[in-house]
């Protein structure tokens, strides 16, 4: 196994091993396959995630290839799903639960809040929470109410969780093999924006990568732009309009684990391009957008030469998919709002 | 006794009266008049149809996702009749005609599922709720209309679908429990479709009949034919007289079958039998209710034609309709989140606006 | 059959062995050995003299908040006694002689009510959950414990408990309906104790029984009288031999009666009569079990002062090593939280120590 | 019925009647009484709300003076106290739902989230949620795990809520009234810590507040201390006792409702200061002080002479009593705080 080091570089290629391009729903599943392969306290659970492989098939063959008390269709409701993954956590498995859509996790928040998040702690180390909770999240699928919504900050906001959120195949296989692997509870928010937008080539042989460490995503040297999620593509694509129209070279730094949260990689380029703008696709109000502009002022205010903007996320419902597009921060509103920064005097 | 069989209080029952062979029990059949029949008759075609044409729509991109009825237009037809204009309805998300017969405008299900809000507003003067997406969601909520009714000492009562999937969810139980105890004037109908997505209801909940789920809760449960129009009607007619006399609520499970996809989204051949949709499309309610019509000569071959010729132009006019109606305006997203919209809000409202301008987004984008 | 009552498979019964009369059923009586007679008096004497003194602690200042148990000792004392080391207890927050019987010193429950997250931490080899403080949110807990026993094909059970209030939270169903649905090994013990503080039985659901609500999940229901040691035993244990051999779950309600406050700081005179708290008195399990065991000659006189004797003992020991144990360092707050601490988490500790540096605040703080 | 116009000075007399001290849970049993004399849609409903009067007694005598269809005691489902409330406000009543604690408001966070924040904008308006959800919340009354929390910031990321949290009895009174007859709804965030620990005049005429202003607790001019609910007295403290031994003039800023945020009062303050401390209970990744930062980066940048300090707020769980007098922020605390950030050049 391998492990994306220098996580500055996101196309690293993997030192063993043969490639294989391919979207975020493969690299997933891939990513699934190799945990239940090599711990067989894996277990994963869900609505329609066996018969059905997933609504968006990202558990596709794993049932067939690891049977029903490995990969678990369960009733409809989330709370037990939760709850129950809680107490298989406990008796030593390794629940990899899943949400169908992060709009319906709300129905499983107290599970979340009161015990996934605190177990650990409560039992002064006894009974780790060693799982992860999938879900998709976020707009530009033309879906009904509720499957739109991104709230990583309730989670980011709830102590004792990491909330991870990739951006592309390759770090998604990597980060959810590693948050499977990893001890302590882990939200994986999955942008379904991203799920078949785009592949990449990704190692066969498993990968993973540290959480907590953002990457650039792209360097630059007049401005730093924080994206997460869904966000990064149009991002780097703004970016990359703007070199060409105003000769304005963006720093784009992908989080990637939205908490922890990697103060040192944002702060450092923010010291190096003196501005900085955040995208988000989540109510601006307390969001991930405040926090990574509450850490440049505590630790890089000297560094800062204009206002940070916060690009998109408004504090109003995510509108039916009819007017989504309009209000889903497109590159070209990134760039207005990157212009305006670089304006600042 | 030390040892002894505990006895519950509450009734539990079994009903049918049209059969999957179209045999009717006479002793039982309401004999609605002909006006009425025909009317549900007519309602139940168009979910048929209307759905027919959503697919297609959804097909041509017209519309999102769609989530069909196919073989459940009996059991939330002959329910929603039963209810008042005083009443209230409160929606799941497999009832077009429910909305329908409440007095919605037939294009509002295609604005729900062509992405607008417009499809979630009530016409003035209907007092029903939309399509509710979380599941089970809404049970609370029309106990809670059932509970200011009762507070207020209205005579109404509330009709809330819900599906068999969505039994399981801790929404189900909370709101029933809370109906239990207040008595409140509440029929909790479960479309029990035999699905929810590819989860069979077996596997869903390992009691016998969902009607018996009542038992918890203090209250009668009413098992019936839910591909019997007859059955759903008497059943619900009787549950919701029971409620405006004092009695209490009532679960009843209507035992039917989701003959479609789950949505456009879903590929029901990963999950289930070819022979099994064959064995359920043999009970389809329309053709069956379609004959006990012609038997009983309230439609003659005419007749019926005339109906499905004005059902398919009304739905062609909800859909010509429908596409007249797509010019919204992506700015008035910050127009209703409040009464008192905050100056924030406004704000952010302002910079959006200027968002739009600088890309040249107008109204109906 | 058009309109039938609906029969329901699973057993419903009411358990009573030794009444509150004093009354044997011979029968039934399982007729415990000896050492296991005196040793479950003891452990239902130690839950009563503990709390005595719990409540002292209170008035004192020593501990905080504490909710007694008084009039329930036979209740959890007689289940947890039904479990082998290796099945697993999840409790509520009214059972200190089951984590004393399982193995947890008893200054854990102290140490709980005084403050310290030590209270929660269950002793290296026992498989416990520590007091839930979410009313019913241990039930999807101890599901999924009984979940990972099924998966993994060990023959064990658990037990967990819970109040007649928690049968409202919507965590009560939907783990229910997961037990039934994958026919787990375990046993719901619901302690009615007929009042959730303020708010009576009657008003909390309007089933007769707790007990019935099993047939929503198609399992067994057992209601007991949970103020009797030998039916709250042969019920438990016959359920625990039952989740062993593959049967499934059980909902067992012990009928019982909270005696004393909800907890220290409440008032129960504001909502219930004295005379009820009376009737119920006569009805204690701990004078009742006395009896039994003093005239099947199990105790007399003298072995009964002893056993008195050695709790009172036991419980003088518990608080003085409770008192030894206060000095607790604020700063570990931190190092808990996760396996593998943050970098940011081991900032905000150093910033903390520095704080507590500052303020000249120490461990024992 | 008066209004107080000037939230400026907390202390400001009615204009009309006469004046009683009381302490908040009064205050906010006066406020339940004005509402439910006035106006008969209102309805209490909760657990122990009624024949107990609550686990706090803050409904007090109301289900004596106002009968059990007013008052109403409800099962143990926090899920359907809210759901409920959903019902009860679409057919036309104005209910005022408590949660016993805060930290049992997640059981029902999904009612919030997916109706209670989003029926009036997804019905367009036809049905306006006007109903307030009540509960204690925050540490300091030695009360056992799952009591002690502040999460406002949950409530404040979710559009379409308004979130209030009163400080004093009298303020408590005014906005708990104004809540009330607020057509939208409100999270009502009580200190418990604050329920008994002082008294203050409030007048017996119905007076109200409006929602979305803060107050300046404390004038000064050397820097800018933001707080609100229990946090706002030891500030206050803190800023009395940096007068006497520093000589430095911090001026109190008192949110009282974090969303909306009175970004105005806020940056009028750093403006005339030049610099800011934030002092929360509530975690710190996403929370109210990210807000209250990045707002006065946005539209202050330029008056900010030294990073913004956040005191307290620490990303763990809330501990258990014994520890917990050491972990919530202490006037000394806030004190060191603010002197750090004075003494940044
Ligand atoms: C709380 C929640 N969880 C999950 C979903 C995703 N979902 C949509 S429909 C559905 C199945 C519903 O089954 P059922 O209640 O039987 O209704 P049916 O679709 O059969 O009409 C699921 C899981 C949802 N909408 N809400
Ligand atoms: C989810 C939740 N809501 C509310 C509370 C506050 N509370 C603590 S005990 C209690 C009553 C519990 O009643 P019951 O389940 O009958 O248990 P008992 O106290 O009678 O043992 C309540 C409402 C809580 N702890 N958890
Ligand atoms: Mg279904
Ligand atoms: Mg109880």
């Amino acid at each position: 196994m391998t492990t994306i080091e220098d996580t500055n570089t996101s196309q690293q290629r993997s030192k063993a091993g043969n490639m294989t391009m391919m979207n975020m729903v493969g690299a997933l599943n891939l990513a699934m396959d190799d945990a239940l392969r090599t711990d067989d306290s894996v277990v994963l659970l869900g609505q329609d995630i066996g018969q059905d492989e997933g609504v968006f098939r990202v558990t596709a063959d794993l049932l067939a290839r690891y049977g029903k008390d490995r990969v678990i269709d369960t009733p409809l409701a989330e709370g037990a799903i939760i709850g129950g993954a809680v107490g298989l956590a406990i008796y030593g498995m390794k629940p990899v639960a899943e949400m169908q859509f992060s709009g319906f996790a709300y129905q499983a928040f107290h599970q979340v809040e009161q015990h996934v998040s605190r177990f650990h702690n409560r039992t002064r180390g006894r009974y780790p929470m060693s799982m992860v909770i999938r879900m998709p999240y976020g707009g530009g699928i033309r879906a009904v109410e509720h499957h739109s919504e991104s709230r990583e900050a309730y989670y980011a906001h709830t102590p004792g969780l990491h909330m991870v959120m990739p951006s592309s195949p390759r770090n998604a296989r990597a980060l959810l093999l590693e948050s499977i692997r990893c001890p302590d509870p882990v939200i994986f928010y999955e942008p379904k924006a991203v799920y078949r937008s785009f592949k990449e080539e990704v190692p066969e042989e498993p990968e993973t990568m540290p959480i907590g460490k953002a990457r650039i995503a792209r360097e630059g040297s007049d401005i730093s732009l924080i994206a997460w999620g869904a966000m990064v593509r149009p991002a780097l694509e703004a970016a990359e309009d703007l070199q060409n129209s105003d000769r304005v070279s963006v720093e784009v730094v992908d989080l990637l684990s939205v908490s922890p949260m990697d103060t040192q990689t944002i702060v450092h380029s923010v010291a190096k391009t003196g501005r900085a703008a955040v995208v988000q696709e989540g109510p601006r109000n307390c969001g991930i957008g405040a926090e990574v502009i509450a850490r440049i002022v505590e630790h890089g205010l000297m560094h800062l030469e204009a206002p940070i903007k916060r690009i998109g996320g408004y504090d109003v419902q995510f509108p039916y998919f009819a007017r989504e597009r309009a209000f889903l921060p497109s590159a070209e509103r990134i760039a207005n709002g990157l212009r305006e920064v670089i304006a600042f005097e | 006794m030390p040892r002894k069989p505990i006895k519950t209080r509450d009734k539990l029952e079994y009903l049918s009266i049209l059969d999957g062979k179209g045999k009717v029990d006479a002793a039982l059949d309401p004999n609605l008049d002909a006006e009425t029949a025909i009317y549900l008759y007519r309602l139940m075609l168009t979910a048929r149809r209307l759905d027919e044409r959503c697919i297609n729509m959804q097909r041509q991109g017209r519309i999102g996702t769609y989530g069909p009825c196919r073989g459940q237009e009996a059991a939330h037809c002959a329910a929603t009749i039963c209810m008042d204009p005083e009443d209230w309805v409160v929606h799941a998300f497999r009832e077009p005609s429910s909305f329908y017969h409440r007095g919605w405008p037939l294009e509002t299900v295609l604005k729900f599922w062509g992405g607008y809000e417009e499809g979630c507003q009530p016409p003035e003067g209907v007092n029903d709720l939309p399509i509710a997406v979380p599941i089970a969601s809404q049970l609370p909520h029309a106990m809670g209309i059932a509970w200011g009714m009762k507070l207020r000492g209205d005579k109404r009562a509330v009709l809330c679908y819900c599906g068999d999937g969505g039994t399981s969810e801790g929404d189900f139980h909370e709101a029933m429990n809370f109906a239990g105890v207040y008595q409140l004037p509440v029929i909790f109908l479960i479309q029990n479709n035999q699905w929810a997505i590819s989860i069979p209801r077996e596997a869903q909940t390992a009691s016998e009949t969902i009607a018996q789920k009542a038992t918890a809760y203090g209250f009668d449960g009413l098992q019936l034919d839910g591909n019997d129009p007859l059955a759903v009607y008497v059943g619900t007619r009787e549950a919701v007289d029971k409620a405006k006399a004092g009695g209490g609520p009532t679960l009843i499970e209507a035992v039917t079958y989701r003959l479609g996809v789950h949505t456009t989204a879903d590929d029901p051949t990963k999950y289930r039998s070819n022979e099994e949709v064959k064995k359920w499309e043999k009970l389809d309610p329309i053709p069956r209710f379609l004959n006990y019509l012609l038997k009983k000569k309230i439609l003659n071959e005419k007749s019926a034609a005339k109906v499905e010729e004005d059902v398919l132009a009304e739905v062609a006019g909800a859909v010509e309709r429908f596409e007249e109606s797509r010019d919204v305006d992506p700015l008035d997203s910050f127009d209703y989140l409040f009464v008192n919209t905050p100056e924030e809000v406004k704000q952010q409202r302002d910079e959006f606006a200027e968002c739009l301008k600088q890309e040249g987004i107008g109204a109906g984008h």
